[in-house]
């Protein structure tokens, strides 16, 4: 099993999500987070004083899939994400050992 | 006799007493326009209803931009009012028929202003900020509807506009003693005058404004929540205790029963709207949406407002019902045919305002007060107020546009125009979902 | 002689002037009434009081039901009171003994209600304005008590009911005329007719619906945290502001020595309020907790209520003081009896009533009230309260249930009961950790 | 002629007419003190004002902190105001030369203070009240500055010595016909006596507190931004409802022509100072900055409140207007020189405290006013005031310290001086990055 | 060593942080997300207009443990976390390289 | 690739940015996360009954670098954020197999 894990415009989610059931998956999990990189953030006055929000909010999208699943997850993401514009994000894969369902206890391929 | 007359003077005519040529006693005039000061500044308080309000059913990254907005249509208001805004409203003599009239720039009063002769209610000054307190109400309540998307630069262009010469123009011919008020139209505290007026000009803004990004896909609306509900709530009590003086100075002066019976009616009218909106979206919308619910506390005050002195107490719990109502239904009906009006302004506003001046037409105590009368003044309002508004909404998009970018949008006008942020310490995603 | 009189009448009987048949001059009775009016939107302002310091004390997932609540009850509270309990508040005459009458369904007067015929303080109109806000009150103070957990539909019910019957008819023992009054007891403002009222009902409802999930575990409170101490703290300054029109309305004139005492005994206590449990909260608890500051203040309030106008300024620092003590020691004492009240209603509202009620027969200056007749009067109205609020609670319960499942509970009432929530841009995760 | 008295009292005189030797009728006795009372109440409501306009501008793990602080500063100031300030402030005789008198410990008065005979405007305890609600003022506008680093114990023990000691003493200058007032000095409603006193006050406590951790990083200013930008709005909106009391009460009756005059002063002067800020930040800092605004609107009232009853409207535009200025290039200026103040305290009372007071000298319609009389009252009050603070500060600096800890600070002071978080909820990281 | 991390309910919290301590596992670092599964959010309607609330507050628990330990700290946690309703989370495994702790700058084992 | 996953105290991100800065490493991602360890909260009480504020607020950091940057950049993050007092934080490192830059689907260490 792999996980992957994207991290994308927020506005871009819904997209993404729908993306995402197309090829059947239903599983993930997100959160809000904020990234720095090359899309630079702005600088703003408060009371005269500058300041800058180089913190950008972020929806990071965490999904863990069968091996067999990756690339088309990725391209599906990739896909769906894309503006063409700095700060669309990234998409990193690894490796996962071991799924646990918490209800049934189901392992493996079958609690995902 | 003249002796006598002298004698009593000595006798009853303490220092503040009046002497015989005023029309009240100096305690009269004192206490009238002690109250009518009350309720200048109750009316003041609802500019902060309004800006609580429409920042609470809207989105945290453009909450600053909306409390910046009623911030300064306030000021705005105020000053414009003060600079011709009243003198336009209350010419004394008109130029055009009974359509036009201006008594100068400024404002000013020689000592008379300040006894009874000049008014048994007030004195010049109280007049002025009374009615100056009303004329900022309008152009706040196109505020709400144009949310989240307009220039704040083109809206205080088109919000000085509209409260500098549009509304003082149309309010002359009702409340200046214009063709209207000679035709037999009558409107207590405005839900015309005041009401219609805003939500007019907040359709005309909507209409050209485009929805917000996002608010219709596929045809669909997709609901785009409020932010803050505690502060919609906080904004609609204040409105409420707002209108104490609202309609409650509109007797202008203290009368005893006619303040009373005005504070009656507007209560009830207000309780009966909310019970009315909740029933309506219990059932029709299967729960009871606390944003409707604040929309028809608002919708039974604005449908009374034309008539709260002059239908019964029963009557005025029906208005006030079908206000509530009607807004819900309202509400939907925008949504249906795609004009995004995020706070529900003109369903307010606009559908109650015209609702509670037809109905002075159907409940009114006073025979003379009739529905077509009424109606004629309504649309003549509404021509009037949306072909303005529309034409100065229009010529700003031709020129430095009204709407912000589709970046600055996303990200929150908060940022993009005022570089501030209202909430930085948990500053959410600003992605719009849920 | 006849002759004088006439010419008096024309020399000093100006147009508003009072007639020989009047108690006091038409002046007088519109400077009263307007003081009346003001204290009546006073009163108005403490609903907003209410709904802001109990979704403050309260989790956000459960807001927005708060904040409806808090909205509903205040309509539901004026319409009833004027279908039917003014007129069983003020029956005039009573007929099972003075234990209880009724005037008849809705309100309606003739020209002499509006004029000092009916009283020198107030028009008929202002008389139903006042009172019902005060009607309204009891039943919100219930709201505070029992949520997080309540059924919304159950809620209303119940408020209903006791808005309704049960608060007008207990109040017509004391203010109206009835069987206390005659007893000699003494009830100024309220501290038991209104808060205690308040305070029995929300004990009753406590009782049958039991803690919230959480907040007792293996026997030990464990704090559930209130969300928005900035709103709470908005609630307390607005319930304050609002006691000025409570009590000082409650002078039923503009009398101005009687008044501005009564604005000093109530700002006093509460001030005295505030350092009491300040002090005791730091000392006791070890450090100064806001939630029990701002309990305090109203503790203060709450316990000068009965008394404002009959204790001496010294009096009143110390009924408050006490109270701010007695506050903080309650809420801990309940919650050692495992009654959980997210908001400290019943400690504000019912020990401090007691508190207050008893402070009359303990400071008073007026030598007829006794110690022992408050006694029964809070004997009286409690075992009548509290049966009247546990019968009606219990048999909803026996019926469509009183409490939500545990899986709305859990994730919110605002979701479960309205659909909505009240902070979407941050809303935060339901496990209601810390 | 005696016998033509007796009758005329009783056609004239009904019960609550004045009688012969009495300076005004019973009617305007209670009319003025009813106006008094309101005003009393609504500057009670500006401290409500002030706790929501401080913790909107500061960080939210500050804010119980700085709710508890304002909750409490009321409480005290009022208590001490009761046992000693008033008298101090209005001693009737003075001690050293028109310096210092002090007429005794605790309020009381006998039956004549609540008749026209103590003075035409209000009975004695409303004249109580309503300096009591001004002496808490200043103090709580030390408050804002010393934000998010002060010890809870030092504020409240240096608050309480300034408001029973500092500010009466000073007060009594002007207000309880002292040296100041016979010399000339001229101060309506306290632009000096009040908001500069607290100004001063509040520039002690930064200088000896120093900037908060992470304001000032190698030598430039890093904002730390205002957690919660409605909160700051909706205390900006209260404080201005405040003034109308503030201002409007310091007429000391309810004399129609003035008190509706310095309603329009003060009204015009506020939105000016919104329109002057708001152009300024908008020309020099490129955006128009709510933050700014909102000090604007307070530097515009704190500008009129020295001459509201005596400049003329178009004055009063510019005085706002150049306030509203004024204290743009203020807040920047103290971040120059590194005095860290949260809330602008120090630009809105000191700097438009000063401003307004010389304006009276230059704007006035009286010539008896003069630049350098009002210089000369501006200079003894700074003087006064900075070195009583100063040394009241600095002893406690010396003794148990005036700073909480480094890590106190991070973490919070609701945390750490309360053991309370005001919005559990959502609580943010405590790094204050953005 | 070895990262687990836990989706769960919130409420059941505390019920795995003590479930965690009594096996002597004291580190560990949560952060709020929201989860999109099998357990289906609901529709509500606001202003008259539909939405779906379709993701879902969960908790993420991180922990390091070492290797041997994985599988009790994994069983406690399934059996914390279990209502046996749907949507009760996930605990998935994986590898993790190295560990350093920042004050002592200890690592591997130590370092946790 | 590698992920460095850096669990520190907040005040000390701006501090840990510019010492990555240094190094040139300018992406980054950063969660608000709340943390559990030995350094213990603290006992509070709200209306008279007591709690613990157990879960520390804590900033979490995820970089992705190429391998041969581990070492250095987790140094850096060592030195920015040590304070000497408990509750630091840790640092873990775990192996990331793909990367995928959204906007121009680059993969790989051209898409860090
Ligand atoms: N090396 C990295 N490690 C972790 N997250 C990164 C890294 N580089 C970028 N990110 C995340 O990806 C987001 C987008 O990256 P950015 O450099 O701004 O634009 P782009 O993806 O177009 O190159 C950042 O905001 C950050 O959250
Ligand atoms: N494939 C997946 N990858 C990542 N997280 C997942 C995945 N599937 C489920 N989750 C997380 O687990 C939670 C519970 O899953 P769900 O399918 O609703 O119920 P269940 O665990 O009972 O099968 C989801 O809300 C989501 O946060
Ligand atoms: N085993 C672990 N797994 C995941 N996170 C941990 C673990 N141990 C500690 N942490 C995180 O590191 C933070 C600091 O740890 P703590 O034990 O308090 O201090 P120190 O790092 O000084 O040993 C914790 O708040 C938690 O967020």
């Amino acid at each position: 099993m792999k996980k992957i894990e994207a991290i994308i415009k927020p506005f871009k989610l819904d997209d993404v999500k729908e993306a995402l059931n197309e090829i059947g998956i239903q599983g993930m999990t997100i959160t809000e987070v904020k990234g720095y990189g090359r899309q630079k953030g702005h600088k703003e006055i408060y009371r005269g004083a500058e300041y800058v929000v180089d913190f950008i909010p972020k929806i990071k999208i965490e999904i863990v899939v069968d091996s067999d699943f990756v690339n088309q997850a990725v391209d599906k993401i990739q896909e769906a994400a894309n503006t063409g514009k700095i700060g669309d994000g990234k998409i990193f894969v690894s490796s996962i050992e071991e799924a646990i369902r918490v209800r049934t206890g189901e392992t493996g391929i079958d609690a995902i | 006799m003249k002796t006598l007359l002298a004698i009593s003077f000595i006798l009853c005519g303490f220092e503040s007493q009046a002497w015989a040529g005023d029309p009240v006693t100096q305690e009269m005039f004192t206490i009238n326009n002690t109250w009518m000061l009350v309720a200048t500044f109750l009316v003041f308080i609802m500019h902060l209803g309004f800006a609580t309000l429409e920042s609470g059913l809207t989105q945290s990254k453009n909450t600053v931009n909306i409390l910046c907005k009623n911030t300064t249509i306030i000021a705005i208001g105020l000053l414009t009012y003060a600079l011709m805004g009243f003198n336009l409203m209350y010419p004394g003599d008109f130029a055009l028929g009974k359509f036009l009239g201006f008594a100068g720039f400024g404002i000013a009063t020689d000592e008379a202003g300040i006894t009874s002769a000049y008014n048994v209610g007030y004195t010049y000054w109280t007049d002025f900020m009374f009615q100056a307190m009303f004329a900022a109400t309008a152009a706040t309540i196109v505020s709400g509807a144009v949310a989240e998307r307009i220039k704040l630069n083109s809206f205080l262009i088109s919000s000085a506009f509209y409260v500098a010469v549009v509304y003082p123009i149309v309010g002359s011919w009702k409340w200046g003693g214009g063709w209207l008020d000679a035709a037999g139209f009558y409107d207590f505290a405005g839900s015309t005058i005041v009401h219609s007026v805003g939500g007019w000009g907040a359709l005309a803004g909507v209409i050209l404004l485009g929805p917000r990004m996002g608010k219709y896909i596929k045809g669909k609306a997709h609901p785009i929540l409020g932010h803050n509900m505690p502060l919609a709530t906080i904004g609609v009590f204040l409105l409420w205790l707002g209108w104490f003086g609202f309609n409650g100075g509109s007797v202008l002066s203290a009368d005893a029963g006619m303040v009373s019976f005005v504070f009656t009616t507007t209560t009830l009218s207000a309780a009966a709207g909310i019970i009315g909106a909740m029933s309506t979206a219990w059932i029709v919308l299967k729960k009871p949406d606390l944003s409707m619910i604040l929309n028809g506390c608002l919708a039974g005050l604005v449908g009374i407002t034309a008539g709260a002195d002059t239908v019964s107490v029963g009557a005025s719990v029906i208005i006030g019902f079908i206000a509530g109502i009607l807004v819900v239904f309202s509400v939907i009906a925008f949504d249906k045919v795609k004009l995004d009006d995020p706070v529900g302004a003109i369903s307010v506003h606009l559908t109650c305002g015209i609702w509670g001046t037809l109905a002075v037409g159907i409940f009114s105590t006073n025979p003379q007060h009739t529905f077509f009368i009424q109606l004629l003044g309504v649309a003549a309002v509404g021509v009037t107020c949306f072909t303005m508004a529309f034409l100065s909404f229009w010529v700003l998009r031709k020129t430095i546009g009204i709407r912000v970018s589709e970046e600055e949008e996303r990200e929150g006008l908060d940022l993009g125009e005022h570089g501030n942020m209202a909430y930085p310490d948990f500053r959410p995603s600003t992605g719009g979902h849920v």
